[in-house]
């Protein structure tokens, strides 16, 4: 039996495995397709103060080995999410991560006075790297000095796991890791979607609505994995790795690489199971190579 | 029925008029109750440029075999690379996915389909006939060779055509037939499926003469289970899902 | 006929394809499967002072829809390029683009000096953005300040036409564009390859001799197109747009999203004849679309 | 002959032991001189992990018919999507690459060969034998039962084989058969394709007999053609292009 629990900073949860946020919508999509309990964590929806719509239609198109997205964090609201959608969801998993979104800090800050009383809700992922909104979002992931400042913030009234999601548009991720990691998270996710575009040779027009929009999937995940191995080496703190993990051969790259947790994200587009077979290829993994704990990989790159 | 990702075997596939397959599809596990107006979504596998799933409606189940029939157009790349495949083959396909119509009661019902979104319609009536119901069809095209396998439909309803070459049936879109004059008052339901364009003029019809009316939407999808949140349209309820709280709505609901 | 010169500043050359430094050698490997003198511009292999002998094999590997490589620039050195390579393929393009590259400033300056009575050397490509040497290179490529240096000197030497080409490993590439425009280039170029790394599972190494590499091809098209779009925007100098164009269609992405030329690069790994392929795949899309002059299309994005 | 890209029709398929193929594929055009030991590089189309073109040594050719035959060993996702192929299909193919063994005038060869280094030998040995030489085969496998089409190589000239278990001809390695004695003295030239180890193991006996020596290496490729430098070796004159400059090298010019 292989020891798949890993702890991501004074959370310890029962898989490396996480679904990765706006890709698994509230759980509640994929209960048909897989135990979600098995997993180690579910991160949902982006969630912000007020509700949004999104982005208009079209907002999605697929690119080489990739998706290419504008959603723009539809959601109804942080009120909506902790008076109707956790009591429906608590039962789902042991650690129900909440993705949370602003444009301003204070929002930020609210999000999470909201969410605090919410037992399950043993961690928040604070996103400073949604290229999809406006305002806020990746301008807080692109300079460290705004970075500190959300996690300074938000460190003071969420006193349970908070975890800092950054954005791979910087030019040295491991800065802003750091910077993030002074002020107190006690972990750190990586990466959100790369800044980009598709255009309609035919039509000379953008495909998405809000011309440009963030890459995700297969096609990232060699970047992204330069990225988690970077921050791995700058950071004491866990890194939850993410970009383009298909299978458990691609989570393993990341887990060698430094990741402490990875999380599936534009694989459950493709396969809605995508999240348990990891877990179960992670397993295998273990066994034929004779690891008794996952955790002996964490960063165990031979170089 | 539960959702599900499964391997199907192909067991028949029967290529008409050159760019239109009609798949049969089998499961090795017994099917639940599959509402018509649900549809699969395929992994295609062997097409480098093809990434996220392709959907298709479900043109007809046979429940004895545990197989589901349906209709695709091959229009690019991942339909062209699923239509190499052959019959003892897999394809990935996650379903049964959406909410399907909802058969009601209505004596008289009117479904109005266009291109591929005749596929489902089929499906609709078989329903409807069971019930003891009597659905009629109506189907456009821009021209008479782009129907396809109406003999098929012919045979269990009633089927009036629209060409807008006037080469088949009545010359015009399917809101000029003179059905709408001559039935109205009898219609009491209308299913379609088909362009944008026709879904939303036969809802106005609709609306004018107080009929209930579905649509079946024809978004982009890309997931197919409602978490990517993609293929959304605006309604009264603000953006939704189609892969999840449609493909079929009310057209009253629609912001089109 | 359609007209597909374009003047990238100052420089007209007859097409807006050429080649990208680094993955068509000399011209002289290529010879066989295209005419060379019809491409806009033949850009050649990343130049240094001295002779490099590059990193150890393995220094490439596949990634979905994309290339990892770690080349590490080598050459024979500027005077080998000058004494020998040059007679043998001056009559290969009326532009003949040495890509420069150095760790120090100083080289940079000493190869352009060296490049100077190269008659049909008509322009230099000055590479601030090679991730694979371990000092300079990319470095230059990702401060302001360092990208200004670099051109400054540069200028001062070289009276022909400069073209700068960026990294993409950066926050803000509209930035830098618009330092080295400062300093006098005449156009730029981008994007140069994205940081990234490939790992092997099974045996826990890293797939490259040198762990990281650069990412080039389709994977990496969505992102550089967007940033063509942002430089497009922020400067007045002619853009070079490449990354991931394998096919006219891309191209015309690019052109339409601001670029005056582009560059084929990993596509040429995959099809010797892409170049001229995209040439005349171009000319097919103006005969199409009724564009009598190819210049009609650039930036000419309908938003 | 000049490089060239171009669409060739697959003219024969013969599957060998579950794993490897014997293709032969035709040109519409005439062939000029190809040169044994050179290579194609295979664009693999409908598979998304393959996205280089994969290389594959020349077999044998048929200038009457411009057609090539090669062998192919399947191992990956390329290989494997390669292998569905059919005849009457096309293969994209880059071709001739590469330099090729120079073929000297020395009256006795030794052709050293293991796994799917054999395929090119046969070639050379043709050539040698159309020029009035005496080449003569030593393979070496693990097994007896990694040996492919030994018979293709008997008919034409002598062959031993070794095998590492001892399942068939001189137990242990090539570099262990006892022809190394017996005929050293009369050998002149060594022509070598396989496993690294091997050619270097056979590279390190020419250069204390003094034998003239070459090799095929069996570097990863991505281009073919010289222009993305992955393919690199060491020599004495610096790191060359392998796809370019080799694949065939003077072993003594290796710096192994
Ligand atoms: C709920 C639903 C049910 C469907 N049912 C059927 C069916 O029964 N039979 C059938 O043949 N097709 C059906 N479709 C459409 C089918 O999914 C697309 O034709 C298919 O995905 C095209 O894939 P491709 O890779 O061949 O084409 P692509 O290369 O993806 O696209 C080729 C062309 O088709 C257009 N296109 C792609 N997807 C769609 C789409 N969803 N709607 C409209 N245009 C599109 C593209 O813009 C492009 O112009 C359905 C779509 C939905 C959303
Ligand atoms: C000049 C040259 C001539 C060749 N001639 C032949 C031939 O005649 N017949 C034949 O069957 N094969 C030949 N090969 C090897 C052949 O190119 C590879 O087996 C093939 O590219 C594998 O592709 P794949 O996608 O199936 O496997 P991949 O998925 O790419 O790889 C599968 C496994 O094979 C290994 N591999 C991949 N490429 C090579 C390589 N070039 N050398 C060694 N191991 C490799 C990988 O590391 C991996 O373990 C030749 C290679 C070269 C460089
Ligand atoms: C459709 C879509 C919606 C997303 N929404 C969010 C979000 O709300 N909050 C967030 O932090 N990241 C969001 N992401 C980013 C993913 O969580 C993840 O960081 C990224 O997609 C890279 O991982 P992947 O390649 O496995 O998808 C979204 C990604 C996609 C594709
Ligand atoms: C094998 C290889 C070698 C390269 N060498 C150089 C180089 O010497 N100088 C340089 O500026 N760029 C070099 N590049 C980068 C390319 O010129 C180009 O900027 C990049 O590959 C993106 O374009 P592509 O996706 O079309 O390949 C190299 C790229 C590859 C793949
Ligand atoms: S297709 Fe993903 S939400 Fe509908
Ligand atoms: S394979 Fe590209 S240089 Fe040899």
């Amino acid at each position: 039996m292989v020891d798949l629990s890993v702890d991501i900073g004074g959370l310890i949860i029962k898989t490396p495995v996480m679904t990765a946020s706006g890709t698994c919508g509230y759980g509640e999509e994929l209960v048909d397709f897989m135990n979600i309990p098995d997993l180690g964590a579910l991160v949902v929806k982006g969630t912000t103060l007020e509700p949004r719509q999104g982005n208009d239609y079209p907002r999605m198109t697929e690119t080489a080995s990739g998706l290419l997205n504008s959603i723009g964090l539809q959601n109804k609201g942080v009120h909506y999410f902790h008076d109707e959608l956790y009591p429906r969801i608590e039962h789902l998993n042991d650690h129900i991560i909440v993705n949370v979104s602003g444009s301003r800090i204070e929002d930020y800050v609210s999000v999470c006075e909201i969410l605090s009383d919410l037992t399950k809700c043993t961690a928040v992922e604070v996103n400073i790297s949604c290229p999809n909104i406006k305002e806020g979002g990746i301008a807080f992931g692109t300079s460290c000095s705004e970075a500190a400042k959300v996690t300074k913030e938000v460190r003071k009234v969420w006193k349970k796991h908070m975890m800092v999601k950054l954005s791979p548009n910087v030019t040295h991720i491991a800065e802003i890791a750091k910077a993030v990691e002074d002020e107190g998270a006690d972990s750190v996710s990586l990466v959100n979607t790369f800044l980009a575009m598709a255009i309609d040779a035919q039509s000379r027009k953008p495909i998405l609505s809000t011309i440009t929009g963030g890459l995700s999937g297969p096609a990232i995940k060699p970047i992204a994995l330069n990225m988690v191995w970077q921050v791995y080496q700058a950071v004491k703190i866990p890194v939850i790795g993410m970009g383009g993990i298909m299978n458990a051969k691609d989570a393993i790259e990341f887990i060698l690489a430094g990741a402490t947790a990875i999380q599936v994200g534009t694989a459950t587009f493709i396969d809605p199971a995508s999240c348990i077979k990891v877990i179960r290829g992670i397993e295998e993994y273990c066994n034929e190579q004779g690891v008794k704990n996952v955790r002996e990989l964490i960063g165990g790159l031979i170089i | 029925m539960q959702k599900r990702v499964e391997e199907l075997t192909i067991i028949d596939k029967q290529v008409i008029r050159n760019d239109y397959i009609c798949w049969e599809i089998q499961s090795d596990k017994v099917f639940d109750k599959i509402v018509p107006g649900q549809f699969i979504n395929i992994h295609v596998k062997d097409s480098p440029g093809t990434f996220a799933r392709r959907p298709f409606s479900i043109h007809t189940i046979d429940y004895h075999h545990n197989s589901i029939q349906f209709m695709m157009k091959v229009v690019g790349d991942g339909t062209k690379a699923l239509s190499k495949l052959e019959i003892g083959d897999k394809m990935d396909v996650v379903y049964p996915l959406g909410n399907g119509f909802s058969i009601s009661d209505e004596e008289e019902s009117l479904l109005v389909g266009g291109g591929y979104g005749v596929a489902p319609l089929y499906h609709v009536a078989q329903e409807l006939i069971a019930k003891g119901k009597k659905p009629c069809f109506l189907f456009g095209a821009r021209t008479q060779n782009n129907f396809i396998l109406l003999d098929r439909f012919k045979n269990i309803a009633e089927l009036f055509i629209t060409t807008e070459d006037g080469s088949a049936g009545h010359k015009g879109l399917v809101t000029d037939h003179p059905i709408w004059k001559e039935r109205i008052a009898s219609i009491k339901k209308i299913y379609s499926c088909g362009p944008e364009s026709m879904m939303e003029a036969v809802a106005h019809i609709a609306e004018k003469n107080n009929i209930l009316c579905e649509a079946s939407l024809d978004q982009v999808m890309c997931c197919g289970v409602g978490v990517c949140l993609s293929c959304i349209k605006n309604t009264i309820r603000g953006n939704e899902a189609t892969c999840l709280h449609g493909p079929v709505f009310n057209t009253n609901d629609i912001v089109w």
